[in-house]
């Protein structure tokens, strides 16, 4: 079982580090992730939600409602946590 | 599994602590606009601090003033103002979260209602994650001495 | 773009009672089972809505929070979309109905919090249905996920163990997932699925793509439970409580086989597919091998439930198999075979837990004569049985047939001789246990006392209804299936394929 | 050269990876493969945040009194961050669900080592 999940995670980390070949380089400011749908955040949040803080409008308001799912997956865990080994004594 | 364990420095340092904690947390929720922090961060804050107090006492201390039913409320009510937030926007016209439409009900321009619905579900993820995060601790760390109930539990066949 | 409010109503409303339920249970603890179904209700009547506005206008696009996407989140429902969301909600619902009397007589001081977790369980799955977001999906197959493991948890003996198992698997299929998407965002910066789908042609040779895609299809496949990734499957499924293997089964591994179908043909395109047939036809060989593999150990088993569990590993492969043959008849019986598997799995998991539950019998031999005792139920496994084996006027027969067509099609000989020899297979093991049941006696106990199957005693009503609506929809639809085609899956089948 | 220096980092991270895939497959004890799992996913949010990462940017709050339009060059990615804190959030939630069977297991079989469990459950 050992040597197939040594077999295993070489071959996943083999695949990962294969395919950050043709990644742009870190930190570069032209890279896709910098130019195509982030700089309308950086750029417009002021203006259309007045809020500075560019990481709280997107959260709370360009992908609200991820945040709203991610709320939710903290409530299933603790609505699981009280299945799962809470007692009730009524 | 927390025993009770007395001690002096630990309980008077953390009954000075405490308080200064939570109005962090609330100040981290409330500012998470302007600076860093926000509804998740400022929530755990809160949720740390009660988890504080019940590691320096122990946890019925923490249930003596947050019952589990009022931790429920606080899970629930939480979620309920975000997701009530975005189902105003819906009743207002609006898409589903479009905070925008605030504006019809209250005295200000729509961009600046979007400022007050981010405030607003921040207040509410603070809520619920502070209440999750002591749920989960006080459900874990929490000893339970008969074990009969449990085994009956799964008695489905 | 759409301003109509049934796109997020079937999300919203499911999810928003799956809140209030905790607080109303701990108020009155007998409304929360008519809170719930009234959710489900609410949520089957929105994606009717949306299947009927899909068949009339075409695609529907439904902007979260006003924004344009890329930059905000998208609903979008075509064809495919709207079918699934349609056949998701009305198998919770009735699986809902069903779940009464099992959760009474189990769990009834935790009742509102196992009704609050099977509505997050369904609104996770709606959620990865109807998204148009790649990142958007994660989080709700986490909360599908997450609410899954608690569930299967409380069930009996091996449960926990199996659950935790489960969590290891699904922790490591979320992450392939989620590494993909990164993979796409650093390469293109966008996280819409239609954006991605523009964005993404000219960088097919790019090795990030390459990769993405691979890990992509390595995290659904664990999702999805396709063999050998199933490892999970039979345990969780065969110790999980009645009701939640009756949700979990036929409903998690179907909407895997969505998200896969989303992944290679809107994610990426079929030029894709095309460019790079190696992909696919790898992934028909793995389905080829899971549909051997699942009947092989089926008929090995003689727990009823693990039994079925390992069918549903076959069926998978089927599933798995039309997407990877990568031509139109393939696919169409996938999408079709989607429908038909969720009823049969649903219909199979609620006899089983029925059964469970009256007599408290799992092994076959112990099915003996219980014909007499419950003639309807019976009838039911009957027809469910029927379908699976693939027998003409049952739903089954025709999503194996358009399969048998794409194998052809794609001249993938063994494909076609292995779903010939799997409905045999079939025949086999379900056959020996309608013998058992009709025609043999009850079989012994170890102490000599004959097990009793006198009188007639059936399932509680809350069950035998959605039981009896499965095997009605299992018949009608089966005979319907060229309407469901002509009107709908053909739309659903990708341009250019 | 300047080709290491441009990737290392992702390569760290799928080290890290490695690390914590390598620990849910090959360690016996339940609790060493919930570590592995936390490593796992930490991994990819440093992944995340590093593709988030511009040279000679600052972090994503607006400043008052700088005068001007905004630019996006001086401000880093804010998305990954977004998603990032979406993953955490999964990250604990899966992580308290799974203490929670981990209390459930020990409280039937007495023990949390694998291979024990195999045995008493055959």
């Amino acid at each position: 079982m050992k040597i197939v999940g040594l077999i295993a995670v070489c071959l996943t980390g083999a695949l990962l580090i294969y395919g950050t070949i043709d990644f742009p380089s870190w930190g570069d400011p032209q890279s896709p992730a910098s130019l195509h749908v982030s700089p309308r955040y950086i750029e417009k949040t002021v203006e259309e939600t007045d809020v500075p803080n560019m990481v709280t409008s997107v959260l709370a308001d360009y992908r609200g409602y991820d945040t709203l799912g991610e709320t939710t997956v903290i409530f299933t865990a603790g609505m699981s946590c009280i299945l799962l080994i809470r007692r009730f004594s009524r | 599994m927390i025993a009770p364990f007395e001690d002096v420095v630990i309980r008077t340092a953390c009954r000075l602590l405490i308080p200064f904690i939570q109005l962090y947390g609330l100040y981290v929720i409330a500012h998470g606009a302007e600076s860093p922090g926000g509804g998740f961060q400022g929530g755990v804050i809160l949720g740390a601090s009660f988890i504080l107090l019940s590691l320096a006492y122990n946890a019925d201390e923490v249930r003596k003033r947050v019952s589990e039913k009022r931790n429920l409320i606080f899970c629930s009510v939480g979620l309920f103002i975000y997701s009530g937030i975005g189902a105003v926007c819906l009743a207002l016209g609006g898409n589903y979260l479009n905070y925008s439409r605030l504006h019809h009900l209250l005295p200000v321009d729509p961009v600046y209602a979007r400022a007050l619905g981010i405030f607003g579900i921040e207040v509410g993820v603070g809520m619920t994650v502070m209440a999750v995060m002591l749920s989960i601790f006080l459900d874990l760390a929490s000893k339970h001495e008969d074990e009969g109930e449990m085994t009956s539990l799964g008695m489905d066949r | 773009m759409t301003t109509s409010p049934y796109p997020i109503l079937i999300i919203l409303v499911p999810l928003m009672t799956s809140f209030l339920i905790p607080l109303v249970g701990w108020w009155r603890r007998s409304l929360c089972y008519p809170l719930m179904l009234a959710a489900l209700v609410v949520s089957a009547f929105s994606s009717l809505v949306i299947l009927r506005m899909v068949m009339e206008q075409g695609t529907i696009h439904y902007h979260l929070g006003n924004w344009d996407p890329p930059w905000g989140i998208e609903y979008v429902f075509d064809h495919l979309n709207a079918f699934v969301a349609v056949i998701v909600s009305l198998t919770s619902l009735l699986i809902g109905i069903s779940s009464k009397s099992m959760v009474e007589r189990s769990f009834s001081k935790k009742a509102a919090f196992f009704y609050c977790l099977f509505l997050l369980q369904v609104t996770g799955l709606l959620g990865i249905v109807v998204t148009g977001d790649a990142f958007n999906l994660y989080v709700f197959l986490e909360i599908a996920s997450l609410a899954g493991y608690a569930l299967i948890a409380i069930g009996e003996d091996g449960a926990p163990f199996a659950s935790f198992n489960y969590m290891l698997y699904g922790t490591v299929g979320a992450c392939f997932y989620l590494l993909g998407v990164g993979y796409l965002y650093i390469v293109t910066g966008s996280l819409n699925m239609a954006d991605l789908a523009k964005l993404l042609p000219p960088l097919y040779e790019s090795k990030p793509v390459l990769i993405a895609f691979a890990f992509f299809i390595v995290g659904v496949a664990i999702k999805m439970a396709l063999f050998p990734l199933h490892v999970w499957l039979p345990d969780a499924y065969t110790y999980a409580p009645s009701a939640v293997s009756s949700l979990i089964a036929p409903l998690t591994t179907k909407v895997g086989a969505y998200v896969a179908i989303r992944v290679v043909y809107t994610i990426f395109t079929p030029s894709f597919v095309k460019e790079f047939s190696s992909a696919t036809i790898t992934l028909s060989w793995v389905s080829v091998s899971a549909i051997l593999f699942g009947c092989i150990w089926a008929l090995a088993q003689t727990d009823l439930k693990r039994m079925f569990a390992y069918v549903l590993v076959a069926e998978i492969g089927y599933l798995a198999l039309g997407i990877g043959l990568a031509n139109r008849n393939g696919l169409t019986g996938t999408v079709l075979h989607i429908m038909n598997d969720a009823m049969m799995m649903a219909s199979l998991f609620l006899v089983a837990g029925a059964v469970a539950t009256k007599t408290g019998f799992r092994k076959i031999d112990q099915w003996g004569g219980l014909h007499k005792k419950m003639p309807i139920t019976m009838a039911v496994f009957v027809v469910t049985a029927l379908s699976i084996v693939g027998i003409p006027p049952m739903c089954g027969f025709f999503s194996k047939w358009y399969l048998l067509l794409g194998a052809i099609a794609a001249k993938q000989w063994v494909a076609a001789a292995v779903l010939l020899a799997s409905s045999l297979v079939n025949a086999i093991l379900f056959f020996r246990v309608i013998e058992v049941i009709y025609f043999s006696r009850p079989a012994e106990f170890p102490d000599g006392d004959r097990v009793q199957h006198q009188g007639f005693d059936e399932a509680p009503w809350s069950v035998l209804i959605p039981m009896l609506l499965f095997a009605a929809g299992i018949v009608s639809l089966g005979l319907l299936s060229g309407k469901i085609i002509t009107r709908i899956v053909q739309f659903a089948i990708p341009a250019g394929l | 050269m300047e080709w290491i220096v441009s990737k290392y980092n992702y390569w760290i991270y799928i080290l890290l990876m490695m690390i914590g895939f390598y620990a849910m497959i090959g360690k016996k004890n339940l609790v060493k493969k919930v570590i592995g799992m936390n490593i796992f996913q930490t991994s990819i949010i440093l992944y995340f945040i590093s593709i988030g990462s511009k040279k000679g940017a600052t972090i994503p709050i607006a400043e008052h009194g700088l005068g001007g339009p905004i630019q996006a060059i001086q401000y880093i990615n804010p998305i990954p961050h977004v998603l990032m804190l979406t993953a955490i959030v999964v990250m604990v939630s899966t992580f308290g669900v799974a203490m929670a069977l981990l209390i459930m297991i020990y409280r039937r079989y007495q023990t949390i080592e694998e291979d024990e469990i195999l045995k008493l459950r055959r």
